[in-house]
């Protein structure tokens, strides 16, 4: 029996969570009622260590857990101050005149959604309220797919949907190319040899926006969201070191720092890196959407993390002073 | 030792055949034109000038011209005409936007010959995207043939550094060949092999080795099975059971080869069971979740994590160290190296991945190379207090280290 | 003669590549396309040893009937419901004016993609977070001066990188504010330890590549 | 129940299996595991059928009659071999190619762009940084050629650890040690936002608890 009423209390908590009130909104005091009492769950386990209960990893997935599920119930808004890697990207977005033409290179899959999704759909509202040319392709094959998604999103905007932007003419996706950075290489010499078709199969030269278009030399900015390889490194080996591109990049906060080095010399013009830039750019270009939301439980989660970090070593001081009775 | 006087003798060679190639100085043919000025269009460029782009497989040249007079009043865009003969149809290579006086043609294909004139336009965009223009063009230009060269002059340093590095590299490979005794560091992740292998005998358990997730493509991942290689020895003579769960086909043939080559060494070839080395998915987060099932069923004693990692490198260690396995890591890839140093007990950092092969094997040669390697770090760390010692005194030799 | 050629491929293969890179002339442009095409036909073809590798061991424990036969069962179903969904979805649009993709939004594969693969491979990525949380909680503890510097440096750009450093710290002036810390961890020591380790990669990457065309490391080929 | 009920159902119960994982291995997450090893070893296997073998091989070659692909083809089908054991050692000539291309492409790109690409910024951005006058900036690039120049002290191989160049060596330690606590640090929060990603579906998608 034993083994079985797991299941039974998943499946309860499934049909209890599906009959609650929708949706379940917090009010602002209630809020501050639900953080004080994580943290003083959090005060209470380090006593715990103190007393030399060392607790198990079983209890830091725990309280991971309700960290980041709980602020999705709270309706309370941070305050976010832009950083300068940050403000250069959207400088470098902002200062395009209406009409260049800025290439989308998206190189990220579904998992890394959360973090540059919104970096996506804020980078497309901005441009099409700018009338900037977008021509979007990608090196991962979920790539194209993700920013089908961010256009499709953004076009509902009344602001944008006005403008009644037209395929091919305001924007084009050009699909994904499999050959990692030899893609970027080849989209040196010619695009059209490296991209004949876009996704719905036109010819590259039946596509009013893309004639002139040739290779880097004729776009003005590239903006790349990447979460691995190839991505943003590739872009500054071959686009930027060998054809001189202004590359901006949006990158999960796992990929950043691999890339500062390229910031730092001026190779990138810009970097968001991460759930906070993604907010950052969000705020920068006052396109306000889910990484805004997003914030409140990663500040949550990270309070848990170096909380623990402070349990950690708690146990380790227990540990030297027990050892210390002993050896003394 | 053959090979070694081959190479050396082909890279002069192919030298010495570039020479020709910086001869060939096409003096560009340059003719003074005036246009006829349009009412309302600009005069064209006086003057225009292309010549081939040099460095380059012969697939560019490089259009020049003198700006519109009327430029900052009237022009809008230039566009860059070209045609296979002076009076043939033109076609429009590409546009700049006013105030530029340089593009580059890569629409061009070698051994043909081409014809340019530059169009000064003054476009008037109007609400229903019709628009008015006036155009005016400079003379024709030509014929310029693209030249493809036999050596990127550009990269004349990188070719420099390169060749004292390898020289470098080669020259202590032959002195270690020599018999001379070789201090090497010690490095705790690779003195933990043995005793993470006798660990496992001692107690019956299996060996994970786990080859990374990148491809045959990266050298990350040749590194790794060189080093699966040498752990299969020892498992061979110990009796210790080696698992080897893979992500990519190409790398479950090559790590066959190399496990089998291994317990063949030993004189145990009838121990080694081709299914050792398994494919499981090529997929990153399929692999890591397969393995975490693995180690959490057969709870190893030792594994190893070698070659490329990206996320999947904490979900790895931290089940495998949940599971109680003495673990030892290495990769080349900066971001995942923090998560190996959390979870694993050893790490290998950046270059000591490529060093282990040289150090398990104990051979003179690849010991010789790690003196060759640690030559040119002394090299480039010299570079740097030089260029900045030179920089001091005005002098910027900086770009001695461009890469282009 | 069987352990001699491959040398000579790879000693051939590996000065031919090197050259291309300073050699702008047809065919060395050609080359990087050329190997990037051929290792993906390559890598094509060799798939079908994994696939047939992953087969065989399943049904292998099928038919030795071991104690968790239905689960390989399972990984054989599913194998194959999306490799004939694929095949199905493909051939069909081949003929479809203008060709579709199988990976077109509508088509069974793309609903075992969106609706299996992409929940499996996102939550398989999103349980990193709980480790993330057990690997600092254990290994940051302050042991010696490195770790103490591993775990000063992890805390100050945790602490930093969320916008709740600046509401503790936002009484300090502009420049000592945490998210400022976090800035500075990063772009200046992390840019140095990210060089130093970088640079270490490329000799090593060089030497080994070296020893590989030269023939000298060629366990790889014979153990 | 049409479709998008069950796959946001199928979807979120794939979810909860492989979280499952985290308290620990159970039945529950066996099953998800072999569900997604055949269907991710399927997903790839299909469209590296279609994306290499069908779009660059076949049209290719029977299409763009681009002859040159045959070469892939050709140390593809030297690849099979190995189905048959006698002759399977025809196998290692694609792979010596593959391992003697790498080794040559890849060499070139990390001594350029690891290498001297990373010398030539620390030179640039320190000389740049004493030109210009902004102090925080020239104190972050010292610190930067301290870090670079004390690390690639650490890698060195041949050389005993001890006395002035075993202290340099330390110093080279200490940075490496900042370094990876940044790196680690600064992806909590990545890994954080793909959990956020998780439950974000699970709360708004499948059980509708939060708009």
């Amino acid at each position: 029996m034993k083994k079985y009423y797991y299941w039974i209390i998943l499946a309860a908590l499934i049909i209890v969570l599906i009959l609650l009130p929708k949706p379940l909104i917090v009010s602002p005091t209630v809020s501050t009622i639900i953080t004080v009492l994580l943290g003083l769950a959090l005060a209470g386990v380090l006593v715990l260590t103190l007393r030399g209960h060392m607790i198990g990893r079983r209890t830091v997935f725990l309280f991971i857990g309700v960290s980041l599920t709980l602020p999705f119930f709270m309706n309370y808004r941070m305050p976010i101050k832009v950083s300068p890697e940050v403000q250069t990207l959207y400088d470098a977005i902002a200062k395009l005149p209406p009409g260049s033409k800025v290439l989308a290179a998206f190189d990220y899959d579904p998992p890394s959604a959360p973090e540059l999704q919104p970096q996506a759909e804020a980078f497309m509202a901005f441009a099409f309220k700018h009338n900037l040319k977008v021509i979007i392709m990608g090196l991962w094959p979920q790539g194209p797919q993700q920013a089908d998604m961010a256009v499709t999103k953004v076009l509902q905007e009344p602001e944008i949907r006005a403008k009644n932007l037209r395929y091919g003419v305001d924007y084009v996706n050009l699909g994904f190319q499999s050959g990692n950075e030899f893609v970027i290489q080849r989209m040196g010499t010619s695009f059209s040899g490296m991209f004949p078709r876009d996704i719905y199969n036109t010819d590259y030269d039946k596509i009013p926006l893309l004639n002139g278009v040739e290779n880097f030399s004729n776009i003005d900015f590239v903006f790349n969201l990447s979460s691995g390889q190839p991505g943003t490194v590739e872009w500054v080996q071959i686009a930027v070191d060998r054809y001189g591109v202004k590359l901006g990049a949006g990158n999960t906060a796992v990929q950043a720092p691999s890339v500062y080095p390229y910031l730092s010399s001026r190779r990138l013009t810009g970097l968001a890196g991460g759930m906070t830039g993604a907010a950052e750019f969000e705020q920068a270009t006052k396109e306000i959407g889910k990484a805004n939301t997003y914030i409140l439980s990663q500040s949550f989660s990270h309070m848990v993390v170096i909380a623990f970090i402070i349990i950690g070593n708690a146990a380790l001081f227990v540990g030297y002073r027990k050892s210390k009775q002993k050896g003394a | 030792m053959d090979r070694l006087k081959a190479l050396l003798f082909l890279t002069s060679v192919i030298i010495l055949l570039c020479l020709p190639a910086f001869s060939q100085t096409d003096a560009p043919t340059r003719l003074v034109g005036d246009a006829k000025p349009a009412i309302e269009s600009p005069a064209g460029p006086p003057s225009v000038e292309a010549k081939d782009t040099k460095n380059d497989d012969g697939s560019a040249i490089d259009v020049s011209w003198q700006l519109s007079p009327d430029d900052q009043r009237l022009v809008t865009k230039y566009q860059v005409l070209r045609s296979k003969s002076s009076t043939g149809p033109f076609e429009v290579a590409g546009e700049t936007t006013k105030g530029q006086h340089t593009y580059t043609d890569n629409g061009v294909k070698v051994g043909e010959s081409y014809f340019y004139k530059i169009a000064a336009v003054y476009e008037i965009k109007s609400t229903d995207s019709t628009s008015v223009t006036g155009k005016g063009e400079s003379q024709v230009i030509g014929p310029i043939k693209p030249i493809a060269q036999w050596f990127n002059m550009r990269r004349l340093n990188v070719l420099i550094w390169l060749l004292v590095t390898c020289a470098a590299i080669l020259f202590y490979i032959m002195q270690a060949k020599s018999g001379k005794e070789l201090y090497v560091r010690k490095i705790a992740g690779i003195d933990a092999v043995d005793d993470a292998i006798g660990r496992a005998t001692e107690m019956g358990r299996k060996v994970f080795f786990v080859p990374g997730i990148q491809d045959m493509d990266d050298v990350a991942t040749i590194a790794a099975i060189t080093i699966l290689g040498r752990v299969a020895r020892i498992c061979a003579t110990n009796e210790t059971m080696l698992d080897v769960p893979v992500s990519r086909s190409l790398v479950m043939v090559t790590a066959r080869e190399s496990v089998r080559e291994a317990y063949g060494k030993v004189g145990r070839p009838d121990a080694f069971k081709e299914d050792q080395v398994h494919y499981v998915t090529d997929d990153q987060f399929g692999y890591a979740a397969a393995i975490d099932g693995m180690v959490m069923r057969d709870k190893p004693a030792a594994m190893f994590y070698m070659g490329g990692f990206f996320a999947e490198a904490l979900i790895l260690a931290e089940t495998g160290n949940n599971a109680g396995a003495i673990q030892i890591a290495g990769t080349n890839q900066p971001a995942q190296i923090p998560f190996f140093v959390a979870a694993c007990d050893y790490t290998l950092i950046g270059e000591e991945l490529f060093a282990a092969s040289a150090y398990l094997e104990r051979e003179p040669r690849l010991l010789g190379s790690l003196k060759g390697q640690d030559f040119a770090k002394g090299l480039f760390l010299l570079a740097i207090f030089l260029l900045l010692i030179l920089a001091m005194f005005g002098y910027n030799w900086v770009s001695i280290m461009d890469v282009s | 003669m069987k352990r001699e050629i491959p040398l000579i491929i790879t000693f051939v293969a590996g000065v031919a590549f090197v050259l291309q890179y300073f050699i702008p002339h047809y065919p060395f442009n050609r080359f990087e396309n050329i190997f990037s095409d051929w290792f993906s036909i390559v890598g094509a073809f060799a798939i079908w040893l994994g696939a047939l590798s992953l087969m065989k061991l399943c049904l292998l424990n099928i038919s030795k009937k071991s104690s968790d036969w239905p689960i390989s069962l399972l990984i054989i179903v599913s194998f194959l419901a999306i490799v004939i969904a694929g095949a199905i979805d493909g051939f069909h649009g081949l003929n479809n004016v203008p060709a579709t993709s199988f990976r077109d939004p509508g088509t069974n594969f793309d609903w075992l993609y969106q609706k299996v693969y992409t929940p499996l491979s996102s939550t398989m990525f999103a349980i990193l977070a709980f480790f993330v949380a057990s690997a600092s909680y254990r290994a940051f503890r302050a042991r010696n001066t490195a770790a103490t510097l591993l775990l000063f440096s992890a805390f100050f750009v945790m602490i930093g990188r969320v916008p709740v450093g600046d509401y503790l710290s936002g009484w300090l002036p502009e420049r000592m504010q945490l998210s400022h810390w976090a800035n500075w961890l990063m772009a200046f020591p992390n840019t140095a330890g990210q060089r130093a380790v970088m640079i270490g990669i490329a000799l090593g990457t060089v030497s080994t590549s070296l020893r590989i065309i030269l023939g000298i490391e060629r366990s790889h080929l014979e153990g | 129940m049409d479709s998008t009920l069950i796959g946001t159902w199928l979807a979120a119960l794939l979810t909860l299996g492989i979280m499952s994982f985290i308290y620990k291995d159970n039945l529950y997450y066996k099953i998800c595991e072999a569900i997604f090893i055949g269907v991710s070893a399927g997903y790839w296997f299909i469209t590296y059928f279609w994306d290499s073998l069908y779009r660059i091989a076949w049209i290719g070659i029977v299409h763009e009659g681009r002859y040159v692909l045959l070469g892939g083809v050709i140390l593809g089908a030297m690849m099979l071999t190995r189905l048959f054991g006698k002759i399977g050692w025809i196998a290692r000539w694609p792979l010596a190619f593959i391992v003697g291309a790498t080794a040559g492409l890849k060499m070139m790109v990390y001594f350029t762009t690891n290498a001297m690409a990373q010398i030539h910024d620390t030179v640039y951005d320190t000389v740049t940084a004493f030109g210009g006058g902004d102090l925080y900036n020239l104190i972050g690039r010292l610190v930067i050629l301290l870090g670079t120049v004390t690390g690639l002290v650490y890698f060195y191989f041949s050389k005993e650890h001890k006395g002035l160049f075993g202290g340099v060596a330390k110093v080279g330690t200490w940075f490496l040690m900042i370094t990876f606590g940044a790196s680690f640090g600064y992806t909590v929060m990545s890994r954080m936002s793909l959990l956020l990603g998780r439950i974000d579906f699970l709360l708004t998608d499948w059980l509708k608890l939060v708009k």
